[in-house]
């Protein structure tokens, strides 16, 4: 029945790996939710060749959003930024490995699109970096 | 007994919600069900007498004619209006506040003049009047509500003070739940030479309200919160005030006369309904009226009562839950929880795979919730075809999520 | 053959006015009939996934939302918009225009600024700039129509001498069947600085239309007009205006966050969207488009021009009646007729009482008819479900109408 | 088929008795109806005890007003003008001999409505005095 609520989801909820400020960082982007007014802010450590050698979020969100922000900082270290602008949202849906109506993808959503703003160098997250 | 005798009236409450798991709709406060008489009216019309309204001279003109305006007496009667020219049909209470914003507001109000509000407004009775405050220099105020989620009269009678034009408020929030005491509220408006708008977007779909009674100057609802269709609603207001009111949208229908430069509005309630009407809305409408009438709005709200009295009870059992809004009794069936181990959201999508509609979210009312220093909430909303069975349900869909984020 | 399979989809059409006596059902310009799967729609939105949309995570919450806005991207395609951020459910037509006039008009139009009318236009593209006019001393100038109905486009490249802001116009005309040459009036309004919107309310209903091709910047129309439900319409806006746009209302779903006293907008098209919106209209709506798509807007106008050809042809048998508007061939399915020896009101009477249903008075077009000097005329309007059988019978009808006053 | 459209009706609309002007007159008033753009004049003369000497009428109108209005001002010749005032839809419904929906209702109270408000003197038609 709980489909959605996978052990990792709520594991990773209750017990996040990545949530933590990084101070310095190279790259730190925040944005939010309002719908549910959720809170999301994300910090990157990136080498000279673009490699992402550290990742941290905080905020605060559902265990989706949550969820989905602390695997995320876990796959894109070690990662180039290059790669990290071409992920997509079927990225995140393979990591939480459950699929979302339209509420909640916003959700899961909310840290690639804080991820992409921050390594793109916006001014302003958009939806549009996170749709297919 | 009498409740289940209401709920076999909603098809949609034979729904299951996945194969074997039924659905338990308890989100009544964002939009409610509708009964087979409302959705057969409805189909009647497309079927047997949709025709353009007022203009035309031919039968089926002339049938749709007499359905609408006889719908409009009917919701007329519903609220006590003192007569059909008082009740203009709009979109929903969204709507009727805008009319009044921009007709009512742009013409009454100036630079400096105060209209008072509430901290427990639903966006549609904030935003209007933000946008006519930053435009015109209108001031805000703002009656506080208590930590058990009351207004502060107190404070009220201190805001008259400040000798405002208007004081517009919600007759029951949305969100905790509280039933103003609209009369009092508007009795000491009057007293301080203020008129008065009722957001009675949840009152009127759940208690008995009179607009004679309350000495309401407007007052604002929505069909879809009262067994009825989408896109239709109602502004109320006292005939010499409307009178007095410019026209807000131009068009057909709202005219008299119509030259290349100028216009002369027709009589009310025609003055403020421009273009063609939502016909078969205001036709389902009627039937809405006529299916809670013939209830009784007592007995709607006996249900509800006994409803959130039993839920208020059993949530009691979980530490976890805190609630938003006064205690059962001096309040509808809405219940907002609040759990520190599970987001809102969470706790709605784990109560939907239990086959439970509720919502979480800031419902329209974000000022209310950053008062109580929530990000969001998750509302459990009762209407006459909900069942102490499923409150048994939620209760047990809660254990479900208490136990999963523990 | 292919008329009356269509005609089969009309519920209503098999409706006797008195037993014994068919609907000849000739007022579509005024509001159509709706095909089964039109009502159909509606009908199991109400009894299987009724849900206020946009924030709710629970089952029913979620296909209501993907049902109204997948109904959206079917009128995005219909209109060929380049996305479903430039398409904004209003009312109807008529809301659409006054969106336009109070959003985009008092923001952008100032004292002594020129919009062009033409004398040709329904009230609903009279009447907003009227009440804006009067607000911020606006010129209002107007493209003169010659006595067989058309515009005069010489006259109208004189007006934008005067460097208009904005040229509205009507892309049919609802009294006269002219269908203006819009892409030509629309490259001439941008050569000479202007925006254009254009009244489709009319238009979208009978034959292709792209807003593409139009490069229009507004354009407005009515589902109700088109197989679809009354109390939803649209208004198509180019994004980067509606961008620049104000809010219009303000209340829920138009924002993206609250405070007590000020808010932020939500982003296209939602900003315009304030308030439970019109979700089973919308469904509805849809699913006349997906009708009409079916069919192919290229056949609907072949049915009407067969029809209206056919009609003017037959007419002439009557001297006594003399016609509104220009030639068939350039012209829509509209047929308005003065009779010197019989009222308007008298002739369309007199038809009812045959079972045919035609429109009398000004509809909504008053300066048009001042401008052809008769007070009201009688019109009977065509669309995908008429036969040539019903031209007939409405000779046959005004053949008794003649017979009766003469 | 034709019930509306009785003898007299026809009859009256085609060759009124009394649409004419009167001149001098002792009270004169004129309304439209906007919706069709029929418009109606009415002029009585009255006697010093308020009883109604002669009535005309003239303007434009569909066959339904125009015929009403002949049939009223014959009606209320001879009577006085508190009489007049005590008139009803109902009275003009039974001059017509015909029902009437809503919209042609108003075409056929316009006379009346004309009168009355000349009788009672008001600077302004309204429905409100023909509605019973
Ligand atoms: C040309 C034209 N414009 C505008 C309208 C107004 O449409 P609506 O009444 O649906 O707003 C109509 C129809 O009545 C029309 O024919
Ligand atoms: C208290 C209150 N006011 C206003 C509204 C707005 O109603 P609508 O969306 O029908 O305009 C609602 C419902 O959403 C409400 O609960």
């Amino acid at each position: 029945m709980d489909d959605l609520y996978r052990e990792i989801i709520i594991e990773r909820y209750k017990d996040p790996q990545f949530k933590k400020e990084l101070d310095p960082h190279d790259i730190s982007f925040e944005d939010e939710n309002p719908l549910c007014g959720d809170q999301l802010r994300v910090d990157l450590r990136v080498d000279e060749t673009g490699m992402i050698t550290d990742a941290g979020f905080s905020g605060h969100g559902c265990a989706i959003s949550q969820a989905s922000a602390d695997l995320l900082m876990e796959s894109i270290i070690g990662k180039n930024i290059e790669e990290v602008k071409k992920m997509t949202k079927q990225d995140i849906l393979d990591l939480l490995g459950i699929e979302l109506g339209p509420v909640r993808l916003k959700c899961a959503l909310l840290s690639l699109k804080v991820v992409k703003a921050g390594v793109y160098g916006l001014g302003e997250a958009s939806d549009a970096l996170v749709e297919d | 007994m009498k409740v289940k005798s209401y709920r076999a009236d909603f098809p949609i409450l034979m729904r299951d919600v996945k194969p074997g798991l039924p659905l338990v709709y308890l989100d009544s406060a964002a939009t409610s069900q509708k009964p087979e008489v409302v959705i057969t009216a409805m189909d009647n019309y497309y079927r047997s007498m949709n025709a353009n309204i007022h203009r035309g001279v031919h039968t089926l003109a002339e049938e749709a004619t007499a359905a609408y305006e006889s719908a409009r007496a009917k919701i007329s009667r519903f609220i006590d209006a003192g007569s059909t020219r008082e009740v203009i049909f709009t979109r929903n209470t969204t709507e009727s506040i805008n009319l009044v914003a921009y007709s009512w507001g742009r013409k009454f109000l100036k630079d400096g003049d105060v209209v008072i509000l509430t901290e427990m407004e639903h966006h549609a009775n904030l935003v209007p009047w933000q946008i006519l405050a930053s435009e015109k220099n209108i001031k805000l105020e703002f009656i506080p509500v208590s930590d058990d989620g009351l207004l502060d009269l107190a404070a009220y009678k201190d805001l008259l003070k400040l000798e405002p034009k208007l004081v517009s408020f919600t007759h029951m929030s949305n969100v905790l739940g509280t039933i103003n005491p609209a009369k009092e509220i508007i009795d000491l408006a009057h007293l301080a030479g203020a008129l008065t708008l009722v957001d009675a977007a949840q009152s009127v779909p759940h208690f008995p309200v009179s607009v004679k009674d309350l000495d309401a100057d407007f007052l604002a609802f929505s069909a879809h919160k009262m067994c009825g269709p989408t896109a239709i609603g109602v502004l109320y207001g006292k005939e010499n005030l409307l009178t007095a009111m410019p026209p807000f949208m131009g068009g057909g229908d709202m005219i008299r006369k119509v030259a290349l430069r100028s216009f002369s509005p027709n009589e009310l309630p025609y003055k403020f309904e421009a273009g063609t009407p939502a016909i078969a809305e205001v036709i389902g409408f009627g039937a809405a009226v006529d299916y809670l009438s013939g209830i009784g709005m007592e007995n709607v709200q006996a249900v509800e009562e006994e409803l959130i009295t039993y839920a208020m009870e059993q949530v009691r059992q979980f530490p976890q839950i805190s609630l938003l809004g006064p205690d059962a009794g001096s309040k509808g069936g809405v219940l907002s929880m609040v759990m520190d181990i599970a987001h809102p959201h969470d706790v709605a999508q784990i109560l939907d795979q239990h086959g439970i509609a509720v919502r979480a979210g800031h419902h329209c009312a974000m000022p209310l919730h950053t008062r109580f220093q929530v990000p969001a909430s998750t509302r459990a909303s009762f209407y006459l075809y909900n069942t102490p069975e499923e409150v048994d349900k939620l209760m047990a869909g809660l254990a479900h999520v208490i136990k999963l984020f523990s």
